[in-house]
């Protein structure tokens, strides 16, 4: 049975245990993710600031954009700009020091990728973050269903980092590196 | 009592459905016997001999056979102890689902952790889990409106979330903390947890008692403080913040007055 | 195909006139024939019972409350702990649910018990297709459905205006849109009054903004299903069902029925079929003085030549109920605080199911459970009686042979009762206690076989073993000469030795042989009607305007029907 | 010239317009344009033949290339697979059309799989909330002809089911309601200000994750009780005149999607939401429709329950009985936990839409897609085979949102010797029963034994 992957985010939880990820991490009694980082953020003393970059709430939903471009291909060009983005609260763009359309790298319990930040389309409010539904949102999606079968697309914390030079990569390319799958191009449209 | 010994063999590459691991399917079987009772790792059907080796005979009865579970593949076993009514079961290590689900009698002991599921719908007897349980500890079953009826359960450390769903009865003691929705939909029994519980405690309650020794993150919008009282629990005296709710829920009336659902937090 | 002869068996059959006489019956090429060459296969039926095919004139197997109620009950496949799903033989399909069977157990359990034809009671038009889904998988069964018509907006219009040659137009367009077989009628006008939470509780209760009475409504039916001719009559649910005193209403409702005569070339004499009568049959306002009504309405029925009636036996098991009758689940659910489900169909109808325990120690659950019996064993023309459970509001159909045993054998029924908590309160409140009567295996042919397939408009295919009819028989292991007792006779009722579909043994010793054993067909019926330009321009308009979906996707395509068999009626 | 076939089922969301407009070519083989769809309707039915659509079975090489192989080579690989595997897991049936997911059940119990769609991280939790404690519903005809009160709770139909406002919810004239908007008042309750918030008349802003404790505040408001000032971000004001809109109306109609099955607490946010629409029906009339997403993940739970008893989460792998227990069956738990061994995706995507976690577990087992386009699952996987898309190339039955059947419609040919879902799953059906035939096992678990005793 391969272990999972340990989370980026290791230093920053007390518990240790995350070397396998089917198992419930509760940290202070609790395994809801939207209070994990905001939790270990207060104790450093900072609202939501940690590090250079903030702890906000994400939640992952469907966008027309990225509707339509299921239709139009996954691995096409529309796929990847409608998917590959975080839409963020222009306050936390101010905390955060930098403006919009900058690359920023987002890093949750389960995972971390590389988006676009783009300021908010649909009304969120400062700590709350959303990143369409897709491969990407998926890469920083904790797995853990509170037995339930459903994972935590919506409410799960992440910590956003400027990254303005780092390359936002193609999902496909993106999934066999993680899979550690021999990578040949994508399809279709390299 | 007598004791029957199973060490397994090789970790399980999926995981072993051990539904004959009670001491009602070993009792009155010698050591071949249970070797031949019936257990399965997804449509491939296996003997429990091919996967555990056995020691010792079965007490005549359920009542006078005990079970020791060894091996380092418990973690990967399920159903072990489902719906025992009597005798013993030990599992030295953790236990996958279903740990004694539908359990209705006969003491089982965890000395690792329990995963989802465990003690389904359990209507009598003693579980004792020294590690920690997973979701959905002494829970009804999908769609069941009876959950727990009766039995005691101890988890020394923590628990996960939907502790106790549709409880009518028995007893849940939990050392550790508790993850989100303890009790929801409870209508009887007691949960006593020392730890803390993060949220959600006690929702749609009817009828029953939660204690929460460590006091809850975000507390119901449906429950409201009536008075602070001292109660003896689990063999400790403290004086406790007296909350009656789910208000939000329906409520029936015995001799008169509205039964209500109580959740206590420690006053200090 | 072959020839099959079933030698020596005690034979009942009314429409062959043999009342357990030794007697051969012969199959070739799936029909019943006079006799066969001596090439045919033998089967020893010595010392057995030998019947047609039973025929179940009620139930819910098939639509979307059966299957909502599939869906919300998985505690119904897995009752607590004890695994109510399970491969029963090695070539069939995995069987789950108690209540509520999957189609693979629902088709399986009826063939055990030699059954051969089921009638889906409740189909709204608009999940027509659902209904041809399920009836397409579920195994060997002949099966039909009855579309609801009685709180459908056209209806109203035209009954209300008295139009009846719309209303018959229009029924016939849904017959053949929706390959249905009949009208059906649900608490009329009260499933319409439920779309605003309101409910019709006696028949002159009119139905808010269409003005329209539940009297008006199934007189209306009646007239229509006689002027179209339909192979089988109105099939009526009353409103008011299983609220103590409902007795009157049920009165008024069956005494529409007396200016109507019988119209069609199928056999049928009566007009108007009233469904599970025990839930009709209360008396006393509260459920604290609830009692039996099921004398007096049976006296009535007795009496009306017109009308056939079944039972809806309560068989005192946890079951789900289901009806389309909306405004009854929600007050039935407000009672045991159970989970209540509920669908309201745009223009047509509403559905509600909720589970539903008949404990043995309450004592209304003990007292449906007499009424039920009571009205079986008061009626007097066993052509005009038939035992359902209303499956699976009273109880699933899995307890007919139960149901069967009680109405046979009056020791087992007493049993039964004296071992009540609350017998002396029923005793009291009901006449079961002072019936001797028990029901004879001829009259149990009758009951479950010609008379339901006489008032489907069946009666030369169905329910006989007469030359010409289809070739379903039934074999049990019962020897009339010593008749087995109680819960033998059950057991041996549940189980048939043989079972034969169209001449194809599906069933050999309560063991289904194969996963789709036979061919079965779906029964449905294309009324001729003149053609008729208000209706199709009512229709497409309010298809255009307050249906959801396009009037070019109502109606069920043929490849949902893969064995039709259509009963053509030429025009007026 | 071209000619227009009307009536036209879209298949992408669960609102299932049927009525499209497609103008397709003389020889049936291109679409030309397409009337009354919404931009992802539109986009469908005008890039059938895009880049990405494959025509032949490929099979993935050591290396990670493809190499195109035959469909009876993919089929007997896909048997095989499927025999070998302890538990193999069946996932997704969400895009396909029932006759085909009727087949495909009969052959997960033949192989002993377990059988899992799209609901199990889509409307799951409305399923579990379901049967917990029931559902008062109705269909969205009702709704169009008689609602004047319609709450929109953690949905967006703006982005994800764009025709539903203008043809059930909010903008048309039913029977009962001919004034059409003005005549009704629309709430939205969200977390965020979405592009549906902004058509409604009260957009209540819920703090992320509290959907459960402002639905037993306001169920505790119902019942006269009292509670705290503020809950979840929401003023008790604001709560309390919620309840007031609703009692003051005739038809009140709660539509719910991922904003409450993907929050914590996911089948109890529902289970509250459910009870306070059933405590609503002692003061008027209350229904509550949810938003499925996909065009037939609705179809999937209706074949799976008549066939096997249940609405998704089927576990068929004992071969003598078909078990469900959403949190161990469910496909992420099973596929996170390492506990099936090969994984067969049919109409859906997995790798997009699932955590990373479970994708990873995917592509280390034995996969098969069944999809007609390239996409995430199919790159990952070991063996993807082409299918006709179902409403374009093929028709079949499919369940809306409110459970109504519909039948879809074929608009044109599918590409030249691309099988439909229905064809592949009859034949390895065939093929499953030649290779056991051949074994002489009557079921799939002798079959192991069978193969164990080969390799020993």
């Amino acid at each position: 049975m391969t272990a999972g992957t340990p989370s980026p985010l290791v230093n920053l939880f007390e518990k240790e245990d995350f070397e396998d990820w089917s198992k419930p991490h509760l940290v202070g009694a609790t395994t809801e993710y939207s209070s994990l980082l905001t939790l270990q953020a207060k104790k450093e003393g900072g609202e939501r600031k940690y590090g250079n970059g903030i702890i906000v709430s994400v939640v992952t939903c469907t966008e027309i954009k990225q509707g339509v471009a299921i239709e139009t291909g996954k691995t096409s060009q529309g796929y990847f700009d409608a998917c590959s983005v975080i839409e963020l609260d222009d306050e936390d763009f101010k905390t955060l020091g930098i403006n919009k359309n900058t690359n920023v790298r987002v890093t949750s319990a389960a995972g971390t990728v590389v988006l676009k930040a783009i300021g908010a389309r649909q009304g969120l409010y400062p700590g709350l973050a959303h990143i369409p539904m897709g491969p990407w949102a998926n890469i920083v999606v904790p797995s853990y269903t509170y037995s339930t079968g459903e994972p935590c697309f919506c409410g799960f914390d992440c910590l956003i980092e400027p990254a303005p030079e780092a390359k936002i990569e193609s999902a496909v390319k993106l999934m066999h590196e993680k899979c550690g799958l021999e990578y040949v191009g994508d399809p279709h449209y390299d | 009592m007598d004791t029957v010994t199973i060490t397994l063999k090789k970790v399980p590459g999926l995981y072993l459905e051990c539904e004959s691991v009670t001491p009602d399917k070993f009792a009155g079987k010698n050591a071949e016997e249970i070797a031949a009772l019936p257990c399965a790792e997804g449509k491939r059907n296996y003997v429990l001999g091919d996967w555990f080796e056995i020691a010792g005979a079965a007490g005549a009865t359920a009542a006078d056979t005990k079970i020791v579970v060894n091996g380092a593949g418990t973690d990967k076993c399920k159903y072990i102890g489902a719906w025992m009514t009597a005798g013993e079961v030990v599992v030295n290590g953790t236990a996958d689902m279903f740990t004694g689900a539908w359990m209705e009698g006969g003491k089982l002991t965890v000395k690792g952790d329990v995963r989802s599921f465990s003690a389904l719908q359990m209507k009598g007897g003693e579980f004792i889990i020294e590690g920690r349980a997973w979701n959905y500890l002494a829970a009804a079953y999908r769609g069941d409106w009876r959950g727990m009826q009766g039995g005691t359960i101890r988890v020394k450390g923590d628990v996960g979330s939907d502790l106790g769903t549709f409880m009518n009865g028995g007893t849940i003691i939990v050392e550790g903390n508790a993850d989100i929705h303890v009790g929801t939909h409870a209508e009887g029994g007691t949960i006593i947890i020392k730890g803390k519980a993060h949220r959600r405690v006690g929702g749609q309650m009817v009828k029953g008692e939660i204690y929460v020794f460590g006091g809850c993150d975000v507390m119901m919008p449906g429950f409201k403080k009536i008075e602070e009282r001292e109660i003896e629990v689990d063999g400790e005296k403290h004086v406790f913040n007296v909350f009656i709710g789910d208000l939000g829920e329906r409520h029936p009336k015995s001799k008169g007055e509205v039964v209500y659902g109580h959740l206590y937090t420690l006053k200090e | 195909m072959t020839e099959i002869i079933i030698k020596n068996g005690h034979v009942f059959d009314s429409v062959s006139g043999l009342k357990g006489e030794v007697a051969d019956v012969c199959i070739k090429d799936g029909k019943i024939v006079e006799s066969v060459g001596n090439g045919a296969t033998v089967i020893d039926a010595a010392g057995k019972t030998v019947m047609a095919g039973a025929v179940d004139v009620h139930t819910h197997v098939a639509g979307p409350k059966v299957n909502l109620g599939r869906w919300y009950r998985p505690e119904d496949k897995f009752r607590l702990g004890e695994r109510c799903s399970a491969k029963m033989g090695p070539n069939t399909h995995i069987e789950g649910g108690f209540s509520i069977p999957t189609v693979f157990k629902t088709g399986y359990e009826y063939a055990r018990m030699g059954f051969a034809f089921l009638m889906e009671a409740a189909m709204p038009p608009l999940y027509a297709r659902h209904v041809h889904e399920e009836i397409r998988d579920t195994p060997i069964q002949d099966e039909a459905a009855l579309p609801v018509f009685g709180n459908n907006w056209f209806m109203f219009e035209y009954l209300k205006n008295g139009e009846l040659d719309n209303a018959a137009a229009y029924v016939a367009w849904v017959l053949r849109q929706t390959k249905g077989y009949g009208i059906k009628c649900v608490n009329p006008g009260g499933s319409e009054a439920w779309g605003w939470g309101l409910n019709c509780m006696t028949v002159n209760d009119p139905v808010p903004y269409f003005e329209i009475t539940p009297k008006e409504i199934i007189d209306g039916l009646i007239a229509t299903n006689e002027h179209l001719k339909l192979p089988h009559s109105v099939h009526l649910h009353s409103n008011n069902l299983g609220n103590p005193g409902n007795y009157t209403t049920t009165l008024d409702s069956l005494k529409i029925a007396e200016g109507h005569k019988a119209n069609n070339a199928f056999g049928r004499d009566t007009v108007l079929h009233h469904t599970h009568l025990q839930f009709h049959s209360y008396g006393g306002t509260t459920w604290a003085d609830f009692e039996s009504k099921a004398k007096e309405v049976m006296d009535y029925v007795n009496k009306q030549e017109n009308i056939t009636i079944d039972t809806g036996n309560v068989t005192l098991d946890e079951t789900t109920t289901m009806t389309a009758d909306g405004p009854f689940e929600y007050h039935l659910s407000a009672l045991n605080h159970l989970k209540w489900a509920n669908v309201d169909v745009e223009l047509e109808t509403a559905a509600g199911v909720v589970p539903y325990i008949y404990g043995k120690n309450v004592k209304v659950c003990e007292m449906q459970w007499a009424i039920g019996l009571e009205i079986a064993l008061y009626a007097k023309d066993m052509m005009r009686t038939m035992i359902t459970t209303d499956h699976p509001n009273a109880g699933p159909f899995t307890r007919y042979p139960r149901v069967y045993a009680w109405l046979m054998d009056k020791e087992y029924r007493d049993a039964e009762l004296n071992g009540f908590k609350w017998s002396s309160k029923v005793i009291d409140a009901t006449t079961l206690a002072e019936i001797d009567r028990e029901i004879s295996l001829y009259e149990l042919s009758q009951m479950t076989r010609a008379a339901p397939a006489k008032v489907l408009g069946l009666g030369s295919t169905f329910g006989g073993l007469a030359p010409g009819m289809n070739a379903n028989v039934a074999v049990y292991d019962i020897n009339p000469d010593n008749m087995p007792k109680g819960i033998e006779l059950e057991n041996a009722l549940s189980k048939a030795a043989y079972f034969f579909k169209d001449g194809v043994k599906c069933v050999e010793n309560g063991v289904v042989l194969e996963a789709n054993p036979v061919v079965k067909e779906t029964y449905w019926v294309d009324a001729k009607v003149p053609e008729n330009k208000q209706v199709l321009h009512d229709v497409s308009e309010k298809f255009l305007k307050y249906y959801s979906i396009n009037l070019e996707n109502y109606d069920v395509a043929h490849h949902y029907v893969p064995h039709p068999h259509v009963i053509e009626i030429e025009e007026a | 010239m071209t000619k227009c076939i009307k009536n036209v089922i879209c298949t992408f969301c669960g609102t299932l317009c049927d009525d499209l407009e497609v103008d397709v070519s003389d020889d049936g083989k291109r679409i030309e344009q397409v009337r009354n769809a919404c931009a992802i309707g539109a986009e469908k039915y005008l890039h059938v033949g895009n880049p990405g659509r494959v025509v032949v079975p490929r099979m993935r090489q050591a290396d990670g290339t493809y190499k195109d192989v035959s469909y009876d080579e993919a089929i007997d690989f896909t048997a095989k697979t499927l025999l070998k595997a302890k538990k193999p897991l069946m996932y997704g049936w969400s895009s396909t059309n029932c006759e085909a997911i009727a087949e495909g059940n009969v052959l997960a119990e033949k192989i002993g799989g377990v059988v899992d769609n799209c609901a199990t991280v889509c409307h799951g939790s409305s399923l579990l909330a379901i049967q917990d404690t029931g559902v008062p519903s109705c269909t969205l005809g009702e709704v169009k002809n008689r609602a004047d009160r319609i709450i929109f709770w953690g949905c967006n139909p703006a982005h994800a089911h764009p025709r539903h406002m203008s043809r059930y919810s909010i903008f048309p004239r039913g029977f009962f309601s001919a004034k059409g908007q003005k005549g009704r008042k629309i709430i939205c309750v969200d977390c965020r200000e979405t592009d549906t918030a902004k058509v409604a008349d009260h957009f209540v802003r819920i703090k992320q994750s509290y959907d459960y404790e402002v639905f037993d505040a306001l169920r505790t408001l119902l019942r006269g009780e009292e509670i705290p000032d503020e809950v979840g971000g929401v003023p008790r004001e604001k709560l309390q005149e919620l309840i007031d809109i609703c009692k003051g109306g005739r038809f009140v109609t709660l539509f719910f999607g991922m904003g409450l099955t993907h929050t914590l607490g996911r089948n109890h946010n529902i289970d509250a939401g459910i009870n306070f629409i059933r405590d609503l029906n002692d003061y008027t009339k209350a229904t509550l429709i949810a938003m499925r997403g996909h065009y037939n993940v609705t179809g999937a739970g209706q074949v799976l329950g008549w066939q096997y008893g249940y609405p998704f989460a089927c576990d068929l792998s004992r071969l003598t009985t078909a078990r469900h227990n959403p949190g161990e069956t469910t496909s992420v738990d099973l596929l996170v936990r390492h506990e099936v061994d090969a994984c067969m995706v049919i109409a859906s995507d997995l790798a997009a839409h699932f955590p990373f976690e479970a994708t990873r577990r995917m592509a280390h087992i034995p996969t098969i897609t069944l999809d007609p386009h390239i996409c995430m699952s199919t790159e990952l996987s070991d063996l993807h085979i082409p299918v006709a898309i179902v409403g374009v190339e093929v028709g079949g039955c499919c369940y809306r949102m409110d459970n109504v059947p519909i039948d879809t419609r074929k608009v044109i040919d599918a590409p030249e010797g691309v099988l439909t879902d229905e064809e592949v799953f009859q034949r390895i059906n065939k093929r499953v029963d030649e290779i056991l035939a051949e074994a002489g096992c009557k079921d799939a678990a002798e079959y192991l034994e069978y193969l164990e005793k080969q390799e020993a």
